[in-house]
């Protein structure tokens, strides 16, 4: 295992005091293990609370400011947060307007996040939860966990990021959340295996011509191994499997995100973006919006995701609407 | 009949788990690395080692309800992922159950089916799911036959332990249809679950605990 | 190889058109293979050109915008560009103010960039440049090509551009990019080599527990290979390495940058960075702007290069300015 | 004594030395990721196709030196690295020196000569840097011994071509102090140089186009 850290025990932690150290305009709680906005709590204002296993990075601590989210509970690597964070992070940033949860569809996050939601509401605090669950890889069905939550929840925590800035209720902010949840869609391919620090060595082995489709974040396999192709061929599968789960037809306009899985360089992401945009071109589908780059990683692992939102006015508007955080930001 | 449980007896077996996830922590990862996300056994550690602290500091006179309860909520609070709240619950649950400072074998095969439930409860796993529960279930069930059949503490928690490890190696053929496992589908066969080979650890725990009573 | 590319050959011109796609407020010529801004040229404006071979995306595409960079040129993967190429960019963006090359000291970005000054001084242009050679893993002697020109050649494309964008002179312009190199330092490490499309695999074989110190950012080897030590040893190393170069006292402040390599997680260069920041404080270095993250990468190299630059207030000044392009973004 | 190049003499050359160039790309890119970037033989291949579609365009009455400036120039359009301004600047340098519809070997000679001494003034490399030069400058020199002693192109451009060959093997225990490869010190040493390497192919494809002369 080749990578910058100090021991595997430590990683979280450290990179925490990183954080702390490149973004003096945040508050890093190391203790709590909870980074949220500075001027939090703001009296009317809905408190956005994410967070997740660690090796995701720049989600979620990378989308905490003005915008978009008020706090972030970082958990161990692939790991998802404890209550404790939770009830932390909400007592750090609630003003008490409500509190609005993003959370993932992983059984760990859900279990977390509910545990904290139900401790929150014997302290007094209700708590509103957005469930992500995006990736097409996954059948949604009683005979799985659910559809996990990967790329969407950009999206989701920019457009709730968005409403709750402009002071509205915590109804209306999960709704938007939920909405644009389920106007979106996702599916990964990876063409390495990702290592965690714990473990020491790649979760899976795949020989040099095979790749890893239907992938999640957390470097578990995918559902299946095909052999590696053109950028082009392998765009047009991806569209081709997000878009058979999806409504979209021609005419309408997506926000797009192809994002890197932590171990691709950017002009790979742009060389695959560029055939995702041919692809959807041809199909009268416009990408309104787009992403290029690792938002939402799996530690070291190649390859790419993409992320298509069905969208509509009120998210392309607060899509739109200004940001300031480490990694997204326009104004 | 002599009680089965008392303070030493929760605090020993806790001990002996913690020092089972000590020694077996990289076995743990390597089969989570397999269908899930390769933390498993970092993150019973990680529990464990705040469990041994606590139980470092604990007050002599603590029923052993209150022991499991305590180790079950610092487990919630250090452990995270789908492992930390289910295995907190569990042991949150049989510990309400144990008020008293001590408990005949009955009252612990009610407190960990009590525990068992708050685990189903909470999860949503049947047996054959390829989880916790597919050797949480059959263990407890053993305990409960033992403790029908009148079995001495050490009888019936080595018949649940092997249950515990049959139970485990059961899950191999089964394709995951709860946590991070499913995702993988089919590709799920022929892996032996995470969660449900450190259940069989800390049934093994409970065995070797109790040998001397 | 694992990439995601349909062939060697068309890596530059598939990721142009990604590029294009995902950058409408930009002007993408695939055929003169240049990119700039499109409201290019700009009356009164020194008109601000850099360029060098592709694989260090966001380098230098994703510095073209208001703020920073007119035109860039991308050459082939770690290929110089061609004098053609310049002179294509000069034409769309010469807005009669004077031209500034941005050039990193490597002989075929040199040769390339001084063949066009010289041509396109044949016509009447004069093009003033500016040499980053900022990378002290190199001596700087006449038995080398001098420094290579890495991390510093951001801070410079942000300062020219700040000032350009205030209408300053051509050879103001220059010479602020100058003074930004001369207090520029950098040196990276490499965990892993970098593979060219077209060589297939590679540059180099690196054991599971080795690394490569005083690497650049074309894949070649670096100075001296080095067991893999925790982070914390690493950027103590890389530190003292820079400072060994540098003027730098107690009190001094400076902007670093914590930059990947191409394959090397955003996680761990937040943790690199924060044992950067640690050993810094410990000498009194006042980290005064930082940026981390991958900007001058090396294909899908992993590791991370340090680069400090004394800051004194103008240059602070002019990094803070705003900027908005697709990899730096702020107002 | 009959003249030694001419039109076809310049486009034979040129073919031969592309047809090496797409032969032998890989081995010159291989030779340059070990101590450079890995790119050259990939640039020399860009340049020599595009060279190659110059030639199929051209006028048979171009002057031979015009073929080598018009082929320089396509080199320093398509090559870019430090390659393609050096040999374009070589090419463009002697084509300026070779006027006449044809010309001696005398005179073919001091074009090389001409072209040397741009690249050098250029690049600013001597002999034992490590680079084209180390190959250039000893098939130069043979060339000029051979015109001097009244050889045929054909006996010139051999020994040519053999001292190219011979000089880009003695840059294997060169350390390098131009271009990318000086970057690495004592580590460039017992590598053979790249470009030195593709000088050699440019002689030998002379001599081999110079066999029927
Ligand atoms: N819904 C569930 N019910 C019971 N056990 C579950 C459930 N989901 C997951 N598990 C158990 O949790 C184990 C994984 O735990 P762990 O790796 O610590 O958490 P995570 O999956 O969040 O990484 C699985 O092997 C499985 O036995
Ligand atoms: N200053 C120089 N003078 C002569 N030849 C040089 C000089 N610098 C580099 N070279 C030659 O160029 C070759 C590398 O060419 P190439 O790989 O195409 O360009 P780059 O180094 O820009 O990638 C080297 O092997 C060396 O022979
Ligand atoms: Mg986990
Ligand atoms: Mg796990
Ligand atoms: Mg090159
Ligand atoms: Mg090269």
């Amino acid at each position: 295992m080749k990578k910058l850290i100090n021991t595997p025990e430590s990683v979280l932690d450290d990179t925490l005091a990183g954080i702390a150290a490149a973004h003096p305009e945040l508050t890093v709680d190391r203790t709590a293990r909870v980074v949220h906005r500075s001027d939090a709590p703001r009296p009317g204002k809905v408190a956005l609370v994410s967070g997740g296993g660690s090796g995701h990075e720049p989600l979620h601590t990378g989308f905490v400011g003005p915008g978009m989210l008020d706090a972030a509970c970082p958990g161990e690597v692939f790991t998802s947060p404890v209550p404790d964070q939770m009830l932390a992070a909400i007592s750090a940033v609630d003003g008490g307007a409500g509190v609005v949860f993003v959370v993932k569809n992983y059984t760990g996050d859900v279990l977390n996040f509910s545990l904290a939601a139900e401790l929150a509401a014997e302290q007094g605090t209700e708590v509103r939860t957005v469930l992500v669950d995006d990736d097409v890889a996954v059948q949604d069905s009683t005979f799985t966990a659910g559809r996990r939550g990967t790329g969407a929840t950009v999206v989701v925590e920019k457009v709730c990021g968005a409403l709750a800035e402009r002071g509205a209720g915590a109804a209306e902010v999960a709704s938007i959340g939920q909405l644009a949840n389920a106007l979106s869609r996702s599916f990964a391919v990876a063409l390495t295996a990702a290592t965690v620090p714990a473990a020491g060595k790649p979760g899976f082995d795949l020989p040099g011509d095979e790749i890893e489709a239907g992938v999640g974040i957390h470097g578990e396999p995918g559902r299946r191994r095909e052999p590696l192709r053109p950028a082009r061929e392998l765009a047009a599968e991806v569209v081709e499997t997000v878009l058979a789960d999806h409504t979209l037809t021609s005419g309408d306009q997506v926000i797009a995100l192809v994002n890197g899985l932590g171990g691709t360089p950017l002009h790979e992401l742009y060389l695959v973006y560029g055939e995702v945009a041919a692809r959807l071109a041809e199909r009268g589908i416009t990408i309104a919006r787009r992403l290029v780059g690792n938002y939402v990683t799996s530690l070291d692992m190649a390859g790419f995701s993409l992320t298509l939102t069905k969208a509509d006015p009120q998210l392309l508007e607060l899509w739109d609407a200004p940001v300031a955080t480490p990694a997204l930001r326009w104004s | 009949m002599s009680y089965a449980i008392d303070h030493d007896l929760a605090v020993a077996w806790l001990r002996a788990a913690a020092a089972a996830v000590e020694q077996r922590h990289q076995e743990l990862t390597e089969l989570d690395a397999a269908i899930g996300d390769g933390d498993h056994g970092s993150n019973l550690r990680r529990g464990f080692v705040a469990v041994t602290e606590l139980l470092d500091s604990l007050d002599p006179a603590t029923p052993p309800g209150t022991v499991l309860i305590r180790a079950g909520t610092t487990l919630i609070s250090k452990v995270g992922g789908a492992s930390g709240p289910l295995y907190g619950s569990v042991l949150r649950a049989a510990g309400t159950a144990l008020p008293a400072p001590t408990a005949d074998l009955t009252a612990l095969a009610e407190a960990l089916r009590a525990g068992l439930t708050a685990l189903q409860k909470l999860g949503g796993a049947a047996v054959g799911d390829k989880t916790i529960v597919d050797a949480f279930e059959p263990a407890v069930a053993a305990l409960e036959r033992a403790a029908f059949d009148g079995f001495t503490l050490r009888e019936a928690s080595a018949l649940a332990a092997e249950a515990a490890e049959a139970g485990a190696r059961a899950t191999i053929p089964l394709e995951a249809r709860k946590g991070r496992a499913s995702y993988l589908g089919p590709r799920s066969v022929d892996h032996q679950d995470p969660g449900a080979t450190s259940t069989a650890l800390l049934f093994a725990a409970l065995a070797e605990v109790s040998s001397p009573h």
